[in-house]
């Protein structure tokens, strides 16, 4: 194995031929001026300290690792699962938003702003928004403020206000516009909080290095329950943040690291290289340019790109990226909970969808396979509930 | 030099202030007698909006227009054949967002564009460190490359893009996507670093909403870029007479 | 302080006057059954190793301890929150049933019951219930059960079998007495896996023992912190599981103990003595000695009882319990998410209105303040929501 | 010896099978003419139940008569008083939950049972080890203290509730709470475990829904207890012609 796989990205902010800054001439000062804050905090022992005692203190990090005995049983396989649905606000994505919430303090920014699809990563934003005094504005589709309404009113709860997004699709991608329209009228006291390894550099190097943690604790705590390294990784991708975040920690080790999409949303898969939203990189488009929707049964996949890291370890051979439909995501969802008492989100049962599918097959039977279990379901249950009834 | 800015460096030093109308390509089915509307009303160029999906520098009039431009199908090539039709005398820019190009594949679309007529581009989201590749299919097609500066440019990096600039260089009057406002915002502060800065021309853009504002605009610039206006007003159904009486004020104003 | 005030009962399951073992000679077998169990599998280190093991791994404990900051400079107090809501299914009651199935497990017995107000320990049951490979049924109130449909969905994902009660009051107190009922013809192969700090001997001793990590965990974490023994642990007291659990790290310290009671659920401070669900303890009832409904706002309060340890702490003037009315609720949580970015369920609400109101009353200002966070309030969202918006 | 003891054992050497049918106090307007009709149809003892809140050990049929009984404003003490218009030969067994008792006043529910006709009270949610207090209540008012046998009971534990109960041992047939039954369940293993223990009567209840049950649970012990059947026919309605013939039809069977 490389030595370095998942290093920092060049100065130009390119993993391989992905990355980039593909922004606004008027959002290039502020993209400057958070790599160097952010180069500045990561390399300041303080600033570390600070990121990992607010996660441990306020977040419930670390996460444990609970072995997964009788789905392992069922499919021959050694499972272990990285709990991230035990972190709080029930995902990964407060790893993030702790990260980027205290560099806008340390920057002296009083505001973030931030996208959401179905909700997690606005409420997670306006969660750290809440614990570091700071006021919040998150965008979000009208499409999804609709189906969303009680993470609408979750975030309003925690202070933030929440804009519905009324341009394009009306979704996430919509979403992410308008965060950037926003930014640009306000970089100067706002940070723009965003949601996964996408957009301009520094964000998706920025947003691995806060994921980072789960790898990093998973692969210690792996080796103090005896298990060493696994066979394979495997996470759910939307934008890819928490895919990012455990292969960093086994990225340098023999093991297999792999990214399962939604089949409506494999920007792997089914993409091709792009440039959208401050990035280079793999995107679901048209064969005039234009992006294409993403359409997922789970919200928190349901965007039309990859973060451009990804695009690259897919390049150069280092994760696999396979899709799984939406009509395996429910079975699968029912299966973890059913055999180990935790009920996944729809996101993470894409993962745990394809290691049912792949036992015996892809995934060696006997193999020692690490999933990482991104989020809980608790959000998802109505969804799955009108679909189990044949009501969606 | 590109034949674009030789072009807009003798507009200027014949003492006329350029005008700059822009419209959505295919927003509407007569768009093409809109642009020639435009050049009867008084324009210098045309500034050729090409829709894409995600104007992530455009405001809600624009985005509404590239929406109705993509429902009846606009495609680059579309745009390029229709303006190939146009008997144009004055420049025509192509304004777009860099995924269409790439996708249609750099050498290629710079060519295109050339072929239709359209001799510069402004590309929003390819700021100077992204933009060699463009830059160079650019330079091999006679398109000139326009960057904008925006008021948060710090000074030394607004002296670089001018150096780089060709055919003008892009004046952003305020921290703001396209779309209408009724001040000036930062655009003497911004016209000014660039004026200083170099020797091409500068027009101000973004937020010039009426003849009073083109006039203020043009005093402290060599040019002025009429958009999102002018969009609203095709938007709002416009005839070709209209669109011409539109920008005929513009014209008296800056004139 | 007496050197063990939270001691096991005695040997007639007696705290003071209260507790005991008031139910059917045919459940009297199982009860004693289960006395010599829990027992003998609580002086058996590998037991003990193996419960915490669970929680640890799969539990996500030890939850951490959050200092509150914004909220504690608000009301003139140092507050710390120990996080139950960050447990796996999102409060604290998952301590106990990981202790009663494996407990249940140990006794070779194949199901669980569970009585369930909301949904919450029905929830954290079939969960645990799962994880063991144990079959579970749930009984729940079809008043209940109609306006938590999302909860009894679910436990059937989990696995559960969901029994909506038609009999009384339709409510969880009725759900009790059904479990209760089918309990009598199962005993032999299930086990009746309460859901508080109540019932017959040798539950509420049992019960409080599993929740005991949360005391234990935390006067730990407190002196970690160097805050030392704080000056009072505050906990919302339903059927009084999450109270009895915090309360037993400080007992034997010079710490208040406060358990605050929904006002129409307020067993100690509105109750008499009685006998209920197999035990003698405080009771809401009418002149004639007939159970009155509890009503509050939040479901885990709705119980016309507590635990007769906490009848026993009120009397032996040990604990102090005060009661907080739906009115001051909604405040409460709002005023924890938007300072400190922490949703709490509506019982735990009652715990902060009670500190925010005695703030420089009851609590001296700078008194430094445990708040047992107990759950979290996702579950409680939607009706929140409704409440705000004048619907409820 | 308590009188209610007293009567049942002469009642049993007397050779005859004690039929005790239960009735829920207050479910009727007409309940007290229900107790009568029982009478005349030819029972030896009636079972009154008082209504609680929570009646933990009842089926479904007892707790409807039961919620019924409280929505009419039943309690212990308008029972007590509706009993003592009664003109009564035959014993009155009190059945209910040890809250209502408590809460009286546990020395003045027994003094208040006595008074109203009633010598014996089976209170299903007392068991042995929590019984004394309510015991020295009722010895000290000749209220008879009825305990219950389960299958489940082991027979050391069957054994010393069989020294302790006073007037009959209830052998419960069954682990289940009241309701209907086909079967005979475990009346015949615990019914034979008591009657070995020693010298009280052993009545068997708890599912006994048709004659031909009541027929064979007499067969192997000193009586039999009909609950939920007869409560439901009063829940349907029954007049109290009806119910005498119900309680006959048990007679008849048994005797
Ligand atoms: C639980 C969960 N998992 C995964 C994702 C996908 O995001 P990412 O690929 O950045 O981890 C989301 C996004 O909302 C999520 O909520
Ligand atoms: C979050 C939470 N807190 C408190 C309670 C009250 O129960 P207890 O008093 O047993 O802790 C409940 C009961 O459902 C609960 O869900």
């Amino acid at each position: 194995m490389n030595s370095n796989v998942m290093g920092p990205p060049d100065d130009r902010g390119r993993f391989g031929d992905f990355g980039g800054r593909f922004v606004p001439e008027a959002l290039m000062p502020a993209c400057l001026e958070l790599e160097g804050a952010f180069l500045d905090a990561w390399s300041d022992p303080a600033f570390v300290e600070e990121y990992r005692l607010v996660l441990h203190q306020f977040a419930g990090r670390p996460t444990p690792i609970t072995p997964l005995p009788r789905l392992s049983e069922r499919l021959g396989l050694q499972l272990y699962a990285k709990r991230e649905d035990l972190a709080h606000t029930g995902s990964h994505k407060i790893n993030n938003v702790i990260g980027q919430t205290l560099l806008t303090v340390r920057m002296g920014k009083s505001r973030v702003i931030a996208e959401t699809g179905a909700g997690q990563h606005g409420v997670a934003t306006a969660t750290a928004a809440a614990r570091m005094g700071l006021s919040c504005t998150v965008f979000m589709g009208e499409v999804d403020t609709e189906r969303q309404e009680l993470n609408v009113f979750r975030m309003e709860l925690l202070g933030a206000k929440v804009v519905s997004v009324t341009s394009g699709s009306r979704t996430l991608k919509d979403a992410v516009n308008e965060a950037l329209r926003e930014w640009v009228t306000c970089v100067n006291d706002t940070h723009y909080c965003i949601g996964s390894v996408m957009g301009p550099h520094p964000f998706p190097w920025m947003v691995r290095e806060f994921q980072s943690i789960i790898g990093s604790e998973a692969s210690q705590q792996l080796d103090e329950l005896g298990v060493g390294a696994p066979d394979a990784v495997v996470a759910c991708v939307g934008g890819g943040s928490n895919a990012a975040g455990v292969f960093a920690g086994f990225a340098n080790l023999d093991t297999r690291l792999i990214g399962v999409e939604a089949a409506g949303g494999a920007a792997v898969r089914s993409g091709s290289p792009g440039v959208l939203h401050g990035m280079r990189s793999l995107l679901l488009q048209d064969e005039f340019g234009q992006i294409e929707e993403a359409h997922s049964i789970s919200a928190g996949l349901d965007y039309p790109g990859i973060g451009p890291e990804h695009a690259y370890l897919a390049a150069a051979g280092r994760a696999e990226y396979y899709a799984v439909g939406d009509d395996e995501v429910i079975g699968a969802l029912s299966l973890l909970s059913v055999t180990e008492g935790i009920i996944p989100a729809l996101e993470t049962a894409h993962a745990v969808a394809w290691i049912a599918r792949e036992a015996g097959g892809l995934l060696p039977k006997g193999s020692t396979v690490l999933l990482n279990l991104s989020g809980r379901g608790d959000k998802d249950a109505a969804q799955v509930r009108a679909i189990l009834r044949g009501e969606a | 030099m590109k034949s674009l800015e030789v072009h807009l460096r003798a507009l200027r030093d014949s003492g006329r202030k350029a005008l700059v109308p822009y419209l959505v390509a295919g927003s509407t089915p007569d768009w093409i007698r809109h642009v020639e509307a435009a050049v009867l009303g008084g324009a210098d160029a045309v500034e050729i909006g090409v829709p894409f999906s995600d104007p992530m520098m455009d405001g809600v009039v624009i985005q509404e227009a590239s929406q109705r431009a993509l429902e009846r199908g606009t495609t680059l090539e579309s745009v390029c054949e229709e303006l190939e039709s146009l008997d144009g005398e004055i420049p025509l820019i192509a304004m777009t967002y860099y995924n269409l190009f790439l996708h249609y594949g750099l050498e290629r679309a710079a060519g295109r564009l050339r072929q239709a007529g359209l001799s510069g581009a402004i590309v929003p989201d390819l700021p100077l460190e992204e933009s060699d590749e463009w830059r160079a299919a650019c330079d091999a097609n006679d398109v000139a490359t326009i960057y904008l500066v925006a008021p948060s440019t710090p000074t030394p990096r607004a002296r670089e893009i001018v150096t780089r600039t060709q055919g003008f260089a892009y004046a952003t009057a305020r921290m703001a996507v396209t779309g209408a406002a009724s001040d000036d915002g930062e655009g003497p502060r911004v016209a000014a670093t660039l004026r200083a800065a170099g020797d091409v021309p500068v027009y101000v853009g973004v937020g010039i909403t009426t003849p009073e504002q083109a006039k203020r605009a043009a005093s402290y610039s060599d040019g002025v870029i009429v958009g999102s206006a002018l969009v609203k007003l095709v938007l709002n159904g416009a005839t070709t007479s209209e669109v011409e009486r539109f920008v005929g004020s513009f014209r008296a104003a800056i004139d």
